[in-house]
Formats: C-alpha cells, structure tokens, sequence
C-alpha cells in the first residue's frame, strides 16, 4: 500500500466523494422547473380527462391565464394589490407576534418544570381547539379591521413555535449543562448562552413550520370575520364558482407563503451555520 | 320494487331549513315514488354546485347565485324545484334602531356576511331602488356570519345587516332583538332551490317527478298547523342536535314556514317565474356577481314539471 | 463520602476521604472507570454524593462554586463560538460582556501560550483534539480560579507539550497560590506536579494508597532523572489496580 | 478543604441539586388544576364584566352546563357519541397517514439533494394554500364519506412531519457519519441506523405538532366537507349562535387532541430515551 | 500527497509519503495539531487529499474500503445502542441481524478483553470516558479489518491498561497479518509497537523522520527496559517539533 504524491492520478473532488445520480446534480432552478412541469403535466392530463369538473379543477393553461390577469391588477396597483399588501401587513405583523410570544411560551415551557407539566397540558388543549371558533371572540375585543385577523393568525401560528423552542431547550447535552454549572452560570445565563443556542435548530424547525402557517392564519382570519384581503377575494371567486380565480389566487399566496419560508430558512442558515457541521467536544 | 338511490346535497347540515323533504322522508312520501333519498351536506352553494357536478350527489340545493355563475361557466345545472319561494334575505336593525323607511341607513354603515353573498345583491337591490349608491350613501362591511354580526351591532360597527330571515330568528332567540326591514316588494327574490344536471334531468325524468311530488306532498304537511309536533319530530329525527333548543326550533320553522309557501299559489308548489329569475340575473349583473347577462337564462331553471307534482295535491 | 449510580446497582465510590490544604497539589491516579471523573464532579459541586459531603474552606459544598474551575475529560467546546469566544465564556458569564472584551488580550496571551495563536478565530470543528483540549485549558485558566480540578487534561497531547504544559501549570498555580487537584494516567505526570498523589482502586472506586511527593519546588523536567522520582513512580504503580486484567 | 464521610451532614438531593421554586415543587395535577382555575377565573371575570355578549363567550358555569349535557349523549351513546367515534377514526387514519407520508417525503427531502432542492420548494409552495380549498377537490374524489376529510386531515397534518422529519435528517455530526463511512455503511443504513435515530427529537417535534393539527383537519374537514363527525355538530351549534354548545363540543375536542399528544409524547419518550440524558462519544 | 482546509488557507499536510507493507505496523508521532488525524481519515477515504492519491493493494482508494478498520479519536458512541449494541454496529450494517446476533459471542469476548464485562448493556452515558473508548475499540476489531487505523486509541487509558492493550493489539495483528498505522502520543507506545515509526512536523504538516524498529517480534512490556529500545525512544523525541512552544 503506498500514499504517494501522485500528481498523475488527480481524482477531482466530485468523482472521489461519492457519485451522484444525475437528479442530484442537476441545478436548483432546472430541478424545480422540471418538477414543476411535471406536475403541470399531471393536472392537465387530469383536466383533460374530463373526470373532474372544470369548477373543480380548472385547467393549468386557464388558470395561467388567470394568474395573468390577477397578476395585471397586482402590478398595476388595482384592487388585488390593495387585498394583497392587506394580506401581506398582516402575515408579517403575525409572524413577529407569534415568533415573539411563541419563544417567551416555548422558554416557560421548555425550561421550567411548572410550564412543562401545567402550562403544557393546558397549551396542548387550547391548540386542538378549532382556532376558527376564537374568531368571533376576536373580532368582539378588536373589531374588524386587520387587528382581529392578526390575532387569529398569530394564535394559529402559535404552536409550532412553541413546541419547537421548548424541544430545543433540552437539546442540550449533560456535559455542557455541567460546564455551564461549574463556570457559575446562573440558569438565566444557562438558558441564553447555552440552551437556545444549541436548541436553535429545533427552533427553527417550529418557526419554518408557523411561517407556513401564518399565511393560512391570516387567510382564515379574513375568510370568518370579513375583511379586505386576499381572504375576501378568495371568498368571493369561489362563492361565483370562479375556480380558475380561486386557484390563481393561490397562486399568488404561495408565493408568499414561499417568501416567508425562504426568509426563516435564510436566517436559519446564517445563525445555525455550525448545524450538521459539528457537534460539541469534537476537535 | 327497488327503490332508486338518489343523494341529496344541502348547503348547511340544518335539518328544519328543508323540513319538506324531510318530512316527506319521514311520512314515507319518498318510498311511495320508488325513491331512497340520503341527505348529505357541505359547506356552501358554490360547494354544493361543485358535488353535483362531480357526480357526488344527484339533487343540489343551492343559492341561485351561484348556480347562474355555475351556468355562466358552461356547467349545465338547472333549478327544478323553488324551495324558499319567498325571499330568504331582509335587511335587519335593532329593535329599538329608530330607522323606518329603508333611506334613513344613508350614511350607514350595513353589515353584509360576505363581500358578495346573494343577500349583499338583494340588499344592493333593495337599496337602489330606495334610490341609494353604495359608497356614496352607505357602505357595506364583510362582518361573517350572524355571531360576528351579533358582535358588530354591539360594538356599533354596523346599523343594520343584510342576512337570511333565519338568522333574525336565531338572533332574536339569542336575546338580541332585530327586526326585519324588508319591503314586501322584495319577496319575490327567491332563495335556496332543488337542482340537478340536465343529464341528470333527462336521463332521471321519473326522479325528478317523484322527488318533487314528495316535497310537496311534505310542504302541504307541513303547513298544516295540525301537524307541527310531527314536523318538528321529523326534523329532530335528522338532526337531533338542532332540536335540542326547543324555542330555537319553533322559531326557525315559523320562519321557514312562510318562507317555502309559494308567492302565487295559484302557480303551484315549485313553480319558478322567469320575471324573478331576470330580476336575480340583473341584480347579480349590477353586483359584479355575474360579468355579463346569460344567453340562456331560461335554461337554467324549469317548471315543466311542476303541474304533475301538484296534480291532485292541491292545498 | 459514597456515591452510587442507580439503575446500575453498583457503588462508583466508597468511603472517599481526602483532604487539600490550601494551595498544594494533589493528584489522582487509578485504572479506567474506577470513579474519577466522578469523585471531580462531586468535588466540583456537579453532582451531589449519595452520602457524606464536601467541605470548602469550612462551608459544604452544596453546589457549583465561583472559585472552581473544572476541566472536564471532554473538551465540550461550542460549536457556536470561535476558540477565543469559548475561552472567554467564563468571563461573560460572570462579569459581562465589556468584562469579557476587556480579558480579550489575556485570552490571546492564554491560547498563545498553549500554542494556539492565530487560532483564535477557528471554530471548534477546525481544531484537531489536542488543540480543543488546550482551548478548554484557557477557558478554564482565564478567571483565575483558587480551585482547579483537571480531568485527564493533557491526555490529547504529545509528549512535549505535555511536559511544556506541566511547567506551566505548575507555575501558574503557584504564583496564584491556588489548589488543584488532576486526574491523569501518567504517573511521571502525577509525580513531577503534586504535593499528594492519591491511587485509586475500582469496584467500588476508592482510594488504596496516599502517598506524599517530598521534592522541593518549583519542580523541573530534569528531576524526572532523579532517582526518588524513579523510586515514587515504582511505588505508585505497585499500588495501581491490576485486578482489571491481569 | 475536606471529604469526609461525614454521616451528620446528610444533604438530601433536593435541596442540593437546586433551589426549586416552590411552583415547580407542585404535583403536576395540583398544578395543572391551579391553572385550569386560573383561566376559569378570568374567563368568568370577562364573562361576567359584560363587555363580551353571552352569544360570543359563554360563562364557564353555562358552559360546564352544557358539557354535562354533551357528556351524557357521549357516554349514553347518543347521536354526540356516533359524532365522537367518527372524528376519532378519521383523527387516527389521519395521523397515521400523515406520519407515514410525511415520514417518507421528509426523508426525500432531507435525504436528497434533489429533495431538499427542488422537492422541498415544491412541498412549501403547496403547504402555503389553504388547505380548505382543496376540500371540494377532495370530496369530488373521495365522496361525503370518512375518506375525504381523512385526506384533507392528512394533508393538513402532512407539513409539521415533512419539515421535522427532513431537519432531523441533518442533525448527525460529522463524527457519527464518519465512523458509518468507516464501517461501509450504504447511504441507506446510514439513513436507517444514524440518521433517522439522530433526527427522532426532530422528528417528534413534527408530529406532535402534527397530532394536534390532525384534530383541527378532521374538523376543517367535516365542517366544509359535510360528514357526521364533530364538525357538523359544532357547525350546527354555531349556526344556532349557540356558543356554550361551541364551547363544550371544543372542550371534548381538546381532550381528544390531548390524548393524540400525550401518546406522542409518551412513545418519544420512550424511544428517544438518550436524548437530553448524554451526546455521541461522551463517556 | 497534499490537504488543505479552505477556509482558513493552510495546508494541513504536504508531501506526504508513506508505504506499509502488508503485515506491518506503522506509527505516527508528532505534536498535536499537526495533522495526524487528517492523515488517518485521507487514509481510510474518508476525506479527499487537494492531491495526489492513496493506493491500497495497488488500487486507488476512492472511498472507505470494508478491509479497513478505523477508530477515531472521539469515541463516538451512539447514545442509543448498549455497549454490546455498539461493538455489533458494523457486524450488523455488514452482514445483517442475524450475523450480529451470532457475533454476540465474540463482541461479549472482545468486552471482557477490554476489561468490560458486565457493562455490555450500559448505554454510553453510564461509561466512564476510558470505558468510552474501549468500547468503541472492540467496534473496531469486530470485524477482522486487513488494516487498522487507530488514531490515539489508548489516550483515555492508564498505563497498566494501555501496556496490556498494547500487547493485545499486537497479538491480534500478528494473528491477522493485519496491517495497522497508529497515532499517539505516547513514543514508547509507538516504539514497542512498530516496524516503522514516522515523525510528522506542523505547518505544514510533513514527516520529518522515518525510523525502523529492529526488535524482534513479538515484542514484549520487558523490551522496554532494554538499552536499544531507550536509543529509538530519545531519537524519536529528539526527532519532535519542538517549534511550538519553545
Ligand atoms: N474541518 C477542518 N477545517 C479546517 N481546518 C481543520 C479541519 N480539521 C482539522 N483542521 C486543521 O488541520 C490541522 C490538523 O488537524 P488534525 O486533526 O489532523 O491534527 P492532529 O495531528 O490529529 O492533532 P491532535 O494530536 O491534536 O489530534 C489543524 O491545524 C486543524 O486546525
Ligand atoms: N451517569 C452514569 N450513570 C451510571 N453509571 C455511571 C455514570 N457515569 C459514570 N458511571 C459509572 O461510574 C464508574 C466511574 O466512572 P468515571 O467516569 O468516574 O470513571 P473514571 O475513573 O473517570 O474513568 P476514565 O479514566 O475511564 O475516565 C464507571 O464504572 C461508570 O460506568
Ligand atoms: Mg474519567
Ligand atoms: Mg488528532
């Protein structure tokens, strides 16, 4: 067996680590395209089947068409743009609001005995609730503007978070729970400097998860209690069983749904960088 | 004889807002047609529209509205059977609100339950005839349905509420008291009817025959204020739930008691008059619910069938 | 002083008695698994003792202390922090962030003392485990402990180093007049630091043998060549616990 | 300074290990209860103040009124208990969907780069619509039975588990996936034997959010897809303004969604038993 | 061969060159972070070299190889396998279930080698870091590997414990006609164990010395006390970076 400066054989970094299969390595944006496609393909085949009812399903092509027009009143500043900075001031707003008080919740809970064993329970039950039925309790203490809406969506958003900070609090290993004791660091300082660091990535998880979850919040909040944003638009096209609009509409939420996502997953990767990378102790 | 499968699909689970149909199942009126009938229920007209179209349910009972922007899509429904012949909307204010005449709302806030829910067009209607503009003379607010309604008159957000006749029952039930502010001249605005595909029409002619015999047969039963413990039974029956509140119950049916009696009983049970169709198709026109006038208006409700169901039936 | 792990029914120490005067030095020496890392973590207020206490300076210690540093067998560094970031973790902790950037040119001096300038920047997952190790060493030097408790901490490092490391810790804990107690596997190691060496014996972990190292300091390398050290380091390994395998 | 074996100066463990503040000293039920009457207290306070109308937030005494009433129609087997066992089969059909597809796209997409690329896009495109205008869809295919809620449930429910499932999968250090490089693990026994029992805390964390999120589907499912579950009641009751049979139907829901939580909770306790306790290669 | 980490722009190793006949044990020596467990992991394929190649029985490796057995210097346990569960890990990805449950056995044999008998259902947090580091040992030997690569197998242990190991070790290559390349610390650890002995120098990582054992085998704890064996042992040290500190 021999090590040898070998500068004949170069093996290119690629070739060496492992082989990749050629979906993998096919760049972002063509692997999206070329799944997206496929799944266009799909749902025409399925709209042209003629199975399904084109006020079900519309077909991509009209939907297209539709996206175009919508797209045209966003831009242009008509209606659609109004409904959509609606919507949009709204999932920022919930976000921070959940973000904010999902940490402070998820923090009681993940590292207090009493928030793990009381507050948890009672969190658990209040979540399975339907969130739709706290809507007209909403509305009653904020009235009908965007406070109510944020409201519901931030209590929507709520849970992940809180579930995702509170696992990461106890992501932490013993021997660092020991090294924080025996340099004297009161639990407040254990908690700021070690726990949420390490339990960053379980909270990121939650978040990631809300962030999703503050779109349709804010959708739901204006579909119950009125209300000028895309909700009220999505509302209004599928009570006239305009489905091409409906869908369209869609389209234009997952994008921001999308932009959110991409947000959270953005910062997750310039503060959890050492994620995947390391573990602690390891040299 | 075998008795044909046919599925029913209701906008809303309520048992009492169909009380003919239930009845007729309950006195055995559907059986004597040769029909099974199951009731399904979902969540809205345009939902209904949609199962019927996917072949879910045979018999619908949708909002004209929606059923005319089903059609204006080339979605081949038609209305067979006027369920609420009479109008199922009004415009509601508190009890003690000092309105009387429908222009005292100028400058008023009306609270609608949604954007553009068939009562949002025959309040718009109602008001444009009162020679008012939306906008400049009032204005509507989406506030939901009549629980965040009950919440906008209490937090004064909204003066009055264009609702369903039903919901000034339930809200009146509840302790908050409303009245109905809707001219008589209104009534004609049909609510709530029983449709079908034409396939299904066509193919299914004795269906549609013995379906809406039996419904008139139980609306005729119903009416009757003999036989109301045994409607208020049937209605129980299919919904245990919605009868537990005895008062709410015998309100609601009051209601709908007067709101399923035809405007002209001379016309018959079910029957749809093409006047009070154009007079939905420009009402939706003027709301933006439809973009354009049907070509074939008549094509989406018939009547055809109404002088057999009443045959011998007659009040 | 006895503790023992439930689950696993067995006793990890035994009636464990030993005694640091003030600023000497004591080490500890036995076979894997015989109760070290956990006598030190008792001792550091970690862990508390199924029975008996630990007295410090007359009070019992009923907890972590200010005036311990520990170094723990694992170098538990955070991936999170750059070396000079993990080494200033103490300082932060207890005096706050400007206290921290203040001791920035001390935690310099302490990784370039170990060997590690221009390291000071790297991440934990850059260092080789020798260099973690020394990176621990610093955190636990920068606040100046009277008490320093040392679980195994020069096992990642070669020979020299090791004996450069010795010197330097001996002097450091002699010009601050502060107490220490290691844990190694290197007799020489325990000889050439320690005032005391204590042998421990497994099954249950207990201490078989005390034996006083009487050569004057500072300590040098060269003593290693002396005669009483060779003499200390037989009799120390005589009492080692061959029991395990032999 | 002394060791000694110094048998007068016991300290029992709990004084030693902490201070614990005397809430966190509580037995769980005692403390659980405390709370429970804390949120009842305020909530007859608020009812009581009259700034909300009874038809918007029952009183607790009117409420707890009708969960006597609901309960006995439960246990008695009347028409509330048929409703009970139908949204509790499609609740359990869900989750179990749910794990299983959302066990499997998360390995995709945390597994693969084309996953995490191009799948993962795609999927958070997709959750970002309101699920509820896929019902009509669901329902067109499935019919009015159980099978078209259970869709829409499992899809409500599929998010949480994807996102969980695929952060777990980069949990493992570089260590642990050296060592399995080492032993000639296939990318798959890696996957199987390092991997996914590294990712189990992220994982979990998925599903618990996922077991609550499958109740409130079930009856998103029910209330826009008709059905006889626990929907239709409460869309009944609702629509009757009839908030304290809101409420109480609410409150049966919560301990459903609590059970579904609690046996999370419980087999993550079980199978992830080491996390927290110790770390990879700590002795 | 070369390596070097981008991100900070060093060369971790360069030119290295090393050759193990078949049957032959090799060490290396050399300060800490100069780049030894670089070397081992490029060696096992677990790492690509910048440049250059390494050949195993005249093929280049490309990837980790089954013959090739590696213990690293963390123990990297899994916190949810046993003991027993750990040393079967690679029986068990190799050749399945029921290959593991028939290598029980020997895994149990191999434990009471390393002096843990009784601890084959601990999990990883009941061991102490010794224990730790014995078990992840007997994963190593499991399998029979052709070639060992052990990097600072014997860190954690004492001396007793380490001589018998060292002993053992050599028994199990001799047996084999294993080949196996060490790393430690310690140099008479290296010198009772080898044929050959390379000494590697920092920044850049290098071999500065390349040195034959000529005691005959199989060596034995005596040996030591030999003169020859002194001769190799202060060579090597005289051989050793001293740059870092000194
Ligand atoms: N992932 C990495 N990224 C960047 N630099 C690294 C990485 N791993 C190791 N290094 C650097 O490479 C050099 C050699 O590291 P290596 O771990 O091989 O040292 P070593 O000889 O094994 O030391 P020790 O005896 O302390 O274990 C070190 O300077 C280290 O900082
Ligand atoms: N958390 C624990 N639970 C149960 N047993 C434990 C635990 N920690 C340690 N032990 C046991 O206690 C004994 C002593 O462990 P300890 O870590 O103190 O040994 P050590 O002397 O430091 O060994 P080494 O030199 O290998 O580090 C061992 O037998 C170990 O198995
Ligand atoms: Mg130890
Ligand atoms: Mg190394």
């Amino acid at each position: 067996m021999t090590i040898a400066t070998d500068r004949q054989h170069e093996f290119p970094e690629t070739v060496w680590t492992q082989r990749v299969s050629l979906i993998n390595r096919l760049p972002q944006p063509v692997a999206i395209t070329l799944l997206v496609f496929a799944i266009l393909a799909i749902w025409q085949l399925v709209a042209l089947s003629g199975t399904v009812s084109p006020i079900i399903l519309p077909s991509p092509a009209r939907t297209a068409q539709d996206i175009v027009e919508v797209g045209a009143s966003l831009f242009t500043g008509g209606y659609v743009f109004g409904a959509f900075l609606i919507t949009l001031q709204e999932v920022i707003i919930s976000f921070l609001m959940a973000t904010a008080i999902g940490a402070t919740l998820g923090m009681i809970v993940g590292g207090t005995a009493f928030g793990e064993r009381a507050l948890m329970p009672v969190i658990v039950a209040i979540d399975t609730m339907p969130k739709v039925a706290f809507a007209p309790l909403f509305l009653s203490w904020l009235g009908f503007g965007i406070a109510s809406k944020v409201a519901l969506a931030t209590f929507i958003a709520l849970f992940p978070i809180i579930v995702g900070a509170a696992a990461g609090l106890h992501a932490a290993d013993e021997n660092a729970r020991m090294l924080f004791r025996s340099i004297g660091a009161t639990p407040w300082q254990t908690l700021v400097r070690l726990r949420i660091p390490m339990g960053l990535p379980h909270f990121f998880t939650g978040l990631k998860i809300a962030a999703i979850g503050v779109v349709g919040g804010a959708i739901t909040g204006e579909l119950v209690g009125g209300g000028q944003g895309f909700g009220a638009l999505i509302r209004v096209a599928a009570s006239q069983l305009d489905t091409p609009r409906v869908f369209s509409l869609i389209c234009y939420l997952s994008v921001m749904g999308l932009m959110t996502f991409g947000l959270v997953a953005w910062v997750q990767r310039r503060f959890v960088f050492w994620h995947r990378s390391s573990s602690i102790g390891n040299g | 004889q075998e008795l044909k499968q046919v599925t029913v699909v209701l906008p809303h689970p309520g048992a009492i807002g169909h009380f003919p149909m239930h009845v007729a199942r309950c006195e055995g009126y559907f059986e004597k047609q040769g029909l099974n009938v199951t009731v399904q229920a979902v969540d809205g007209s345009g939902q209904v529209i949609q199962a019927i179209a996917a072949g879910q349910g045979d018999i619908g009972n949708p909002g004209p509205g929606p059923l005319l922007s089903a059609r204006a899509q080339g979605v081949d429904v038609v209305m067979f059977y006027n369920h609420f012949a009479k109008s199922q909307f009004g415009i509601l204010v508190a009890q003690d609100a000092p309105f009387k005449e429908l222009t005292e709302l100028k400058g008023k806030v009306i609270g609608v339950g949604t954007a553009d829910g068939a009562e949002v067009s025959f309040a718009r209607s109602m008001l444009t005839a009162a020679g008012m503009t939306e906008g400049t003379d009032y204005t509507f607010l989406p506030v939901g349905d009549s629980g965040p309604a009950a919440v906008a008159f209490q937090r004064g957000d909204i003066s009055a509420y264009a609702a369903a006749t039903a919901d000034a029952a339930i809200l009146r039930t509840r302790g908050m008291e409303v009245r109905d502010f809707t001219p008589e001249a209104f009534q004609g605005f049909f609510g709530n009817g029983y449709m079908a595909t034409r396939a299904y029409i066509d193919a299914n002619p004795d269906v549609i025959k013995g379906f809406g015999r039996a419904l008139v047969q139980g609306a005729i039963f119903g009416s009757d204020p003999a036989n109301r413990e045994k409607v208020l039974a049937c209605s129980a029956k299919a919904n245990p739930q919605e009868a537990e509140d005895r008062v709410m119950l015998e309100a609601l049916f009051d209601n709908i008691r007067l709101r399923v009696q035809p405007l002209d009983p001379s016309k018959g049970w079910g029957y749809y008059s093409p006047e009070a169709w154009k007079a939905w198709e420009d009402s939706l026109v003027a709301s933006g619910g439809l973009k354009a006038p049907l070509p074939d208006l008549d094509k989406a409700y018939t009547s055809e069938f109404v002088s057999y169901w009443n045959e011998g039936v007659n009040p | 002083m006895t503790k023992s792990y439930s689950g696993r029914n067995f006793v990890a120490l035994e009636n464990i008695d030993l005694d640091l005067p003030r600023g000497s030095f004591a080490s500890i020496i036995g076979s894997s698994g015989c109760g070290k890392s956990t006598l030190l973590k008792i001792m550091a207020g970690l862990t508390p003792p199924t029975s008996g206490s630990v007295m410090l300076a007359g009070q019992p210690v009923m907890g972590p202390r200010v005036e311990t540093g520990m170094m723990f067998q694992q170098a538990t560094l955070f991936p999170w922090l750059t070396a000079i970031e993990n080494v200033l973790l103490p300082i932060g902790i207890k005096s706050g962030k400007a206290a921290a950037e203040q001791a920035r040119q001390r935690a310099l001096d302490l990784l370039s003392l170990v060997g590690l300038s221009g390291f000071d920047n790297a991440y934990p997952s850059e260092l080789s485990g020798g260099m973690a190790q020394r990176t621990a060493m610093c955190r636990m030097l920068i606040t100046d402990p009277e008490m320093l408790l040392l679980d195994e901490p020069f096992s990642a490092l070669d020979e020299l180093t090791r004996d450069f490391m010795n010197m330097e810790l001996q002097r450091i804990c002699m010009s601050r007049q502060a107490t220490a107690l290691l844990v190694t596997h290197s007799i020489s190691e325990a000889v050439i630091l320690s005032d005391t060496v204590y042998v421990m014996a497994a099954r249950p972990g207990r201490i078989v043998k005390r034996l006083e190292i009487d050569l004057p300091r500072p300590r040098t390398l060269d003593m290693m060549t002396q005669p009483e050290f060779g003499a200390y380091v037989s009799e120390i390994r005589n009492h080692l616990d061959k029991g395990a395998f032999l």
